[in-house]
């Protein structure tokens, strides 16, 4: 048999391929090493400076409407905009960096329904860059080469890669409205965003260190690593335990998936007690509890997010859940700061920091509202809109 | 000849899985020589060829160019030795034009980059010498050329190596009367001016008309080898060792010839015009022709696999229509095809497996095993017995068999159907000589009991030897009938159209 | 040093983990033995769940009605997938990746970005209810029994059946076997539709597992390709083993909670899969060589 | 008989070879159309021509090198996490330092080299199946590429974003680039030996190595192409994005986009058939399909619904007259 194999394959004699798997290895052990070449690059998560402005402003008194969140703004800086006043109807185009999830879907419905609420708007112009930023700036160059647009609202997919392309929107003279994720450039009129990823953080650390006594075991959940809102979250949370001399059992990647996440509880919980879950996103809060349940354990102190089948998981089994909020009524407010940038009216800037609440067991109630979708965000602030609930996916 | 060989293999021995496709070969050719290479089908030539050009590595023996050892690994170390091949499967690629298939793999360069200008006129000079009626743009691709062309451009690409070498494989498989004869002047130049050629047929009157030399290949072993061209009759007994009366099975008695089986009457289809054929119980009918000349499209055709356009067919007395494989099939009618590898096995599955596919096919989808009338595992192992397919075990993969018991375990497939018409086509391509003569026996063992039997060969004593009456095809349709007494000569001058075979 | 492993109920929770992919794998196999490539049975596992969850409005009744018309559903995506390639002549590959893209906006479509029901417990019933206090094993989920029962029947349609047969002589060498009289196309349909069903059976039990969420499907169709490889499957037809592509999806999933326990981080299972995955084909490659060809 | 049978025969118009010039044109109509009937004439002016060919640059830089791999009966999965690791080494090297700009494309570059040597290798040589290969390759790279970043890593110089931002007029010097790029894949397909070598390999392998040619290097040469522009992809992205982070390959799905845009501009999946001015009429499709989604306004996910259908619809345009059973 082995001189049939030669003489079927006489180009490899069997050194050679020794050789081949060699190089092989070889190379590969290169290309191992020459990503490791600047491995101290890591951006900076964790700013103690910017970790204590966050936790101030959680408690801070916000300037606005009292009822409308979505209005109010930290500080009194304002910025001018006659500059942009124009009459109307305008066109307004949004370049929007996907709509692939839960919270983008319900924030870009409050987008298109406050877009109703303003009549002098002719056109709203939306591109939807699919979670690319390579396309979101060809996006935003042909909203710039043939969009007549009279103001540009972006949310950003990465900050830096989408910096340039603001750049160029400003220097074509348009009022630029970036929110969510910034930019690294002020020529934008205004960044709105809520208060942030420390403050997110912080709010389920705080409810995690007082429930659960010194030395009990936090899992931290986390969905991807290097995306700054969320890793701003952990490094916030990070300190506090640590601080409050709570041990972390480990920090696990779930890419949001609900089965990964499952699994991941369930391993650990072969492995011992877990005190608490922590979680810089709610999206797999449901399916951290429900490991518990299934695996016939009480469920701990769990934190989640305003999504509706969390908050009803944490009230119908009665566990010790919190649920900080990144609000979705911001994409509301880009609208207003477009609109009122087209009336030359002043807006709060050059960063419009809104009111990022959370909710507690007091009022865990009040958000609770059984005829929304099970992944609906109670903090939309748009119970006050005509198209509520249906527009939302809900009933009346 | 005198002197140190062109070419010379010395006690070439070659083994495949279950084969030994050589034993001790040895050969050589001189310069300005036609060295005629002559063996049944199966016999070792393809194989001692495939050594030659370094296709295989032999087991043992080497291979001497002018006088030195030659170690080939690659195809391109015989093609730098001067070795060329025309190999009897083209290796032309359809998409590319005849000047890229001509220069493939060494195409001219001027800075480095190809001169396609070059290539062009080159290609047109070597065509040339086909002479102006047998035209062939340079530009032209290869896919849009007939078969006689495609062989013509193969010719030509060997013979632009300008090599030391030549071996031309079955070159004229394809060509009529007139082709044939500008290939041989062609031949006749080259020896002219000093190349050394293989050549390699078995057809009589190209040895004698070319050659000057004759090694006969019989069983892996060159069993007799001639200074000069003796007559035809001996190289006959030399390549099939025994009488042929032997070899081949007694043809059918008149009596044992019945009804009609398969009438076709004006069939046609994008191949095939005019087609009018009678197959009868107990017969076996030959089908002779150039390749492209229709029956491959005809036995097709009938099979349903590329169903006739128009005409009609009678089968077993009624008047049918047959859209696809399935429906020929469930009439019964069978087919083994001629290429087995690519459009007969199926190779990763077991001989059991393959036996059974086509039972498989017609039975209950979900049915499995001995309980279903169609699908008896232990008939199939009774047949492949009676066979008597050489197989370690019918479990055993197909891959790992050789030509012959493959061949039977297909002819096994069609069996267990007990088929009223029975294609076959190239019935012992790649198949040793003993097998042949079991394959033979066994299409008139199926034709004793009653079965019509269609041959489709290229082998013309083959055809002769084997079939009760011969139809020659040329063009698509059907030119001449014989019977087994005609000559090789007849056949020839029908299928190439020199002259109208007479109804026998 | 994994109390998982160690006792029975931690074996059972794993084999529970690892059902949708076993399934959905063996699945596969049958449109890889038949010399194609199904990429669309994530997106339409991601339909399967986004759809009941559309269609239950919380009604634990309708459960009964969803699972078989997401089947029928499933069946027409096989029917279609089947049709564009015999057809229009487009390879598999393409085909289905076309309608993986397509399924995935489907998906999205329908439920407006965000699903709007949940799953009612009835649906979820086979992929997150263990039947409590079972003898010797503890704990018995049911997602274990319905992969018992659905291999069982997917092995018995592969190896024990004129169909499955012709199946691998299609995948083999479909000239070949259309010559022999092999219903080629249906089939390769069949192999189609079996694929997108067991995809259907696997996001159910998925569905039940994890619940609602947008993308739970993607990344499955790579798997299940990875795990019939693993188990020896030959890409491009004619060669693949039902119960050896469970045990690779099982083995995949293994060696996944092993690096996890071992604490190593995604990067390396990465690497990991990556490294089985050339090696197993290679290794697959030189043992056919070595035996002749 | 007469001398009929070898006469040349006519040319046939050869439907499959103008395919894609056909596609092209039927795209640029229905967009002309719909910006006629919508009445949207500031859609045709010529800075908006140029943005819809510089939509694609990233997607056309990769499919030039896909078309080498699919043409050698080949293809490469990997081009995506290639693409993400390139950029992140080209953004790390640089540094924001000017004078690394050189270092940092010479040592992608090598990079991709090695790449698609190991590709080429693993395929040619082990006789993996390419998909696996590729796929596994695709996985090995990314988990390393991972391991070591996991966000936007270094920054590229202002003066390295020239590259992407810079123009000649109203022209960007990298859809210059592309097309460049592109004439030199075709002038390498046309005239060199390497050229006529990979379609013969890829029509068929067996033949190819029985007119002498030495198949296995022929395999890797394409795949190390093959991955170089992929590379060069990675090198315009980072320029484009000021960074690179470990997922913009994969979000940018360049992988299935590549080869999509390889067989709408058609080259033959088997391989043997096509070239690389049919890539770049795929990928003019492409960025001419998404302009016309976004001039229509159509949503998202409707978007998406058209665009699987769109594959498998140009696909089907050729592969439905071809005779050739597929799987």
């Amino acid at each position: 048999m082995s001189d049939y194999l030669q003489n079927f394959c006489p180009v490899h004699s069997k050194p050679q391929r020794e050789d081949d798997l060699k190089k092989t290895f070889a190379t590969l052990a290169i290309l191992g090493m020459m990503p490791g070449l600047a491995l101290a690059q890591a951006p900076n998560f964790d700013d103690p400076a910017e970790f204590g402005k966050q936790r101030e402003q959680l408690a801070a008194s916000f300037n606005g409407p009292a009822d409308q969140r979505y209005l109010q703004y930290a500080g009194d800086a304002m910025v001018d905009t006659a500059q942009f006043k124009k009459e109307g109807p305008w066109t307004v185009c949004f370049s929007n960096a996907g709509v692939n999830n839960p919270w983008r879907v319900v924030g870009y419905t409050d987008m298109t329904e406050e877009v109703k609420l303003h009549p002098e708007i002719g056109t709203f112009t939306h591109v939807d860059a699919e979670g690319s930023d390579d396309k979101q700036i060809a996006d935003i160059d042909d909203l710039l080469a043939g969009g007549n647009c009279d103001a540009l609202i972006v949310s950003p997919y990465s900050t830096a890669a989408l910096t340039p392309a603001v750049e160029k929107a400003c220097a074509a003279g348009l009022p630029v409205i970036v929110f969510d994720r910034g930019v690294t450039t002020d020529c934008p009129v205004t960044f709105v965003h809520p208060v942030g990823g420390y403050g997110f953080g912080i709010q389920a650390a705080d409810h995690i260190i007082a429930n659960v006594p010194a030395g009990g075991k936090v899992l931290m959940l986390r969905i991807l690593p290097g995306v700054d809102v969320l890793e701003t979250r952990a490094s916030g949370a990070r300190n506090m335990f640590k601080d409050a001399g709570l041990t972390i059992l480990g920090e696990e990647f779930t890419d949001g998936d609900n089965a990964k996440t499952k699994s991941i509880v369930e391993d650990y919980l072969q492995r011992g007690a877990i005190d608490a879950v922590w979680m810089d996103a709610g999206a797999t809060a449901v399916a951290a509890v429900e490991a518990f349940e299934d695996s016939g354990f009480d469920v701990p102190v769990v934190p989640g997010e305003d999504q509706q089948d969390y908050l009803q998981k944490w009230r119908d089994l009665g566990f010790k859940g919190v649920a900080p909020t990144y609000p979705t009524y911001q994409w509301r407010t880009a609208i207003v700061a477009a609109v009122n940038t087209l009336k030359g009216e002043q807006v709060p800037g050059p960063e419009w920091v809104l009111p990022q609440p959370v909710i507690t067991e007091d009022v865990l109630d009040q958000y609770i509202n059984e005829k929304m979708p099970p992944l609906h965000y109670a903090m939309c602030g748009c119970e006050d809109m005509p198209g509520y609930p249906e527009a939302w996916g809900g009933s009346k | 000849m005198s002197g140190t060989p062109v070419i010379e293999m010395r006690n070439i021995t070659k083994s495949f899985p279950g084969v030994k496709a050589l034993r001790g070969v040895s050969f050589a050719c001189g310069r300005g020589e036609v060295h005629a290479l002559c063996g049944e089908n199966g016999a070792g030539k393809s194989t001692l060829i495939k050594i030659l050009s370094g296709v295989y590595k032999p087991n043992e023996g080497e291979v001497l160019i002018d006088g030195n050892v030659q170690h080939f690994t690659h195809p391109q170390h015989a093609l730098l030795a001067g070795i060329s091949v025309i190999y009897q499967e083209f290796s032309l690629l359809p998409e590319r034009t005849v000047a890229q298939n001509l220069f493939l793999g060494r195409e001219p360069r001027k800075n480095g980059l190809i001169d396609n200008r070059a290539m062009v006129e080159e290609t047109r000079r070597v065509l040339g010498l086909f002479g102006v009626r047998h035209k062939i743009e340079p530009d032209t691709l290869v896919a849009d050329l007939d078969v006689a062309s495609q062989q013509m451009v193969e010719i030509a690409k060997a013979i632009s190596l300008n090599a030391k070498v030549i071996v031309m494989d079955e070159p004229t498989a394809a060509l009529n009367e007139s082709e044939c004869e500008v290939l041989f002047s062609l031949v006749d130049q080259l020896r002219a001016s000093g190349t050394a050629i293989i050549y390699i047929t078995h057809r009589m009157r190209e040895v004698t008309r070319l050659a000057d030399r004759v090694t006969v290949i019989k069983d892996g072993e060159a069993t007799a080898s001639f200074d000069h061209v003796p007559a035809p009759e001996v190289i006959v007994r030399a390549m099939v060792g025994r009488d042929i009366a032997e070899f081949y099975p007694e043809p059918a008695k008149p009596e044992d010839i019945g009804r009609t089986v398969l009438k076709v009457e004006k069939g046609s289809n994008y191949a095939l015009r005019e087609i009018d054929l009678e197959l009868r119980a107990g017969e076996i009918v030959g089908f002779a022709g150039l390749q492209g000349a229709g029956r491959t499209a005809l036995a097709m055709a009938i099979f349903g696999a590329v169903p006739f356009t128009g005409g009609a067919i009678t089968f077993d007395g009624r008047s049918r229509t047959f859209s696809n494989p399935r429906d020929a099939i469930r009439a019964g009618i069978g087919m083994l095809s001629g290429d087995r590898k690519a459009s007969g096995l199926v190779l990763m599955q077991s001989v059991r497996d393959n036996g059974m596919l086509t039972s498989r096919s017609f039975a209950n989808a979900v049915g499995s095993a001995a309980a279903n009338q169609f699908v008896d595992q232990a008939g199939m192992t009774a047949l492949l017995d009676e066979m008597r397919v050489k197989a370690p075990s019918y479990d055993q993969e197909m891959r790992f068999l050789s030509g012959g018991n493959q061949q039977k375990a297909i002819v096994a497939r069609w069996l267990a159907l007990k088929p009223k018409l029975l294609i076959f086509i190239e019935p012992t391509r790649g198949i040793d000589v003993d097998a042949k003569a079991s394959i033979y026996h066994l299409m008139r063992d199926l034709a004793r009991a009653g079965t019509a039997v269609m041959m489709v060969s290229s082998d013309l004593p083959e055809i002769l030897g084997a079939s009760d009456r011969i139809l020659v095809m040329r063009e698509g349709t059907i030119v001449g009938e014989f019977d087994r007494s005609a000559s090789e000569a007849d056949l020839m001058l029908a299928a190439t159209g020199e002259v109208e075979g007479a109804a026998a | 040093m994994n109390p998982a492993f160690a006792e029975p109920t931690g074996y059972m929770n794993y084999l529970k983990r690892v059902g949708a992919l076993a399934i959905l794998s063996a699945g596969a196999l049958y449109v890889i033995v038949s010399g194609g490539f199904d990429l669309s049975v994530g997106s339409l596992m991601t339909l399967t769940v986004i759809g009941s969850s559309m269609l239950a409005s919380n009604d634990p009744n309708s459960t009964y009605w969803i699972i078989p018309l997401m089947l029928g559903i499933g069946a027409v995506v096989g029917l279609i997938n089947e049709l564009v390639v015999s057809n229009l002549k487009v390879p598999s590959l393409i085909a289905t990746l076309g309608m993986m893209i397509s399924l995935n906006g489907v998906a999205f479509m329908w439920s407006g970005g965000a699903p709007r029901g949940y799953l009612p417990d009835t649906f979820r019933f086979f992929g997150r209810y263990n039947i409590p206090d079972v003898p010797l094993i503890g704990i018995l989920p049911v997602a274990v029994i319905c992969l018992a029962a659905f291999g069982l029947v997917l092995w018995w349609g592969m190896h024990r059946t004129n169909y499955g047969r012709m199946l691998h002589a299609v995948g083999d060498n479909p000239q070949a076997a259309r010559l022999a009289g092999v219903p080629v196309k249906s089939v390769r349909i069949s192999a189609f539709v079996i694929s997108s069903l067991t995809a259907v059976l696997a996001g159910v039990i998925l569905g039940g597992r994890a619940g609602v969420s947008v993308d739970i499907g993607s990344g499955f169709e790579l798997q299940a390709i990875t795990a019939a490889v693993i188990g020896g499957a030959q890409l491009l037809g004619g060669r693949g083993s039902v119960p050896a592509t469970i045990a690779g999806a099982l083995a995949l999933e293994a060696i996944f909670t092993l690096l996890n326990l071992l604490g190593l981080a995604q990067p390396i299972r990465l690497v990991v899969q990556g490294l089985i995955l050339i090696g197993a084909v290679a290794f697959a490659t030189y043992q056919r060589k070595r035996v002749g060809r | 008989m007469t001398d009929t049978s070898l006469a040349t025969p006519r040319r046939r118009f050869r439907f499959d070879r103008n395919a894609s010039a056909i596609l092209l044109i039927a795209a640029v109509l229905i967009y002309l159309g719909l910006v006629l009937a919508l009445g949207q004439t500031r859609f045709l002016t010529l800075e908006n021509v140029i943005a819809i060919l510089t939509r694609s640059i990233t997607l056309g830089i990769t499919a030039i090198g896909q078309t080498f791999a699919i043409l050698v009966a080949s293809i490469d999965l990997s081009v995506a996490s290639v693409i993400s690791a390139a950029a992140v080494v080209t953004s790390v090297v640089m540094n924001g330092n000017p004078a690394m700009m050189l270092p940092a494309i010479a040592a992608v570059l090598v990079m991709g080299a090695v790449i698609g040597l190991i590709n080429g290798l693993v395929i040619a040589r082990l006789e993996v199946n390419p998909l696996i290969a590729t796929l596994g390759m695709s996985l090995i790279i990314q988990g390393i590429l991972s391991y070591f970043y996991n966000n936007f890593a270094g920054n590229v110089p202002a003066e390295f974003q020239v590259f992407a931002y810079g123009t000649i007029g109203v022209v960007p010097y990298s859809l210059i680039f592309m097309f460049a790029l592109a004439g030199l894949a075709w002038f390498v397909l046309r005239f060199t030996r390497f050229g006529s070598d990979i379609y013969s390999v890829g029509g068929n392998q067996d033949a190819a190595r029985l007119a002498g040619i030495k198949t296995v290097r022929v395999v890797v040469g394409a795949h190390i192409l093959c991955s170089l522009c992929a590379a060069i992809a990675g090198i315009y992205l980072a320029s484009r994005l000021r960074s690179g982070a470990p997922w913009i390959g994969a979000e940018g799905v360049y992988d299935l986009e590549s080869i999509a845009v390889v067989v709408i501009g058609g080259t033959v999946l088997a391989g043997g058939r096509g070239g690389v001015w049919g890539t770049m009429a795929g990928v003019i499709i492409f960025s001419l399909i998404d302009s016309i989604f976004n001039v229509a306004g159509v949503d998202a996910f409707v978007k998406q619904v058209l665009r699987g259908i769109i594959i498998v619809a140009a696909v089907a345009f050729y592969a439905a007259r071809s005779q050739r059973p597929v799987a």
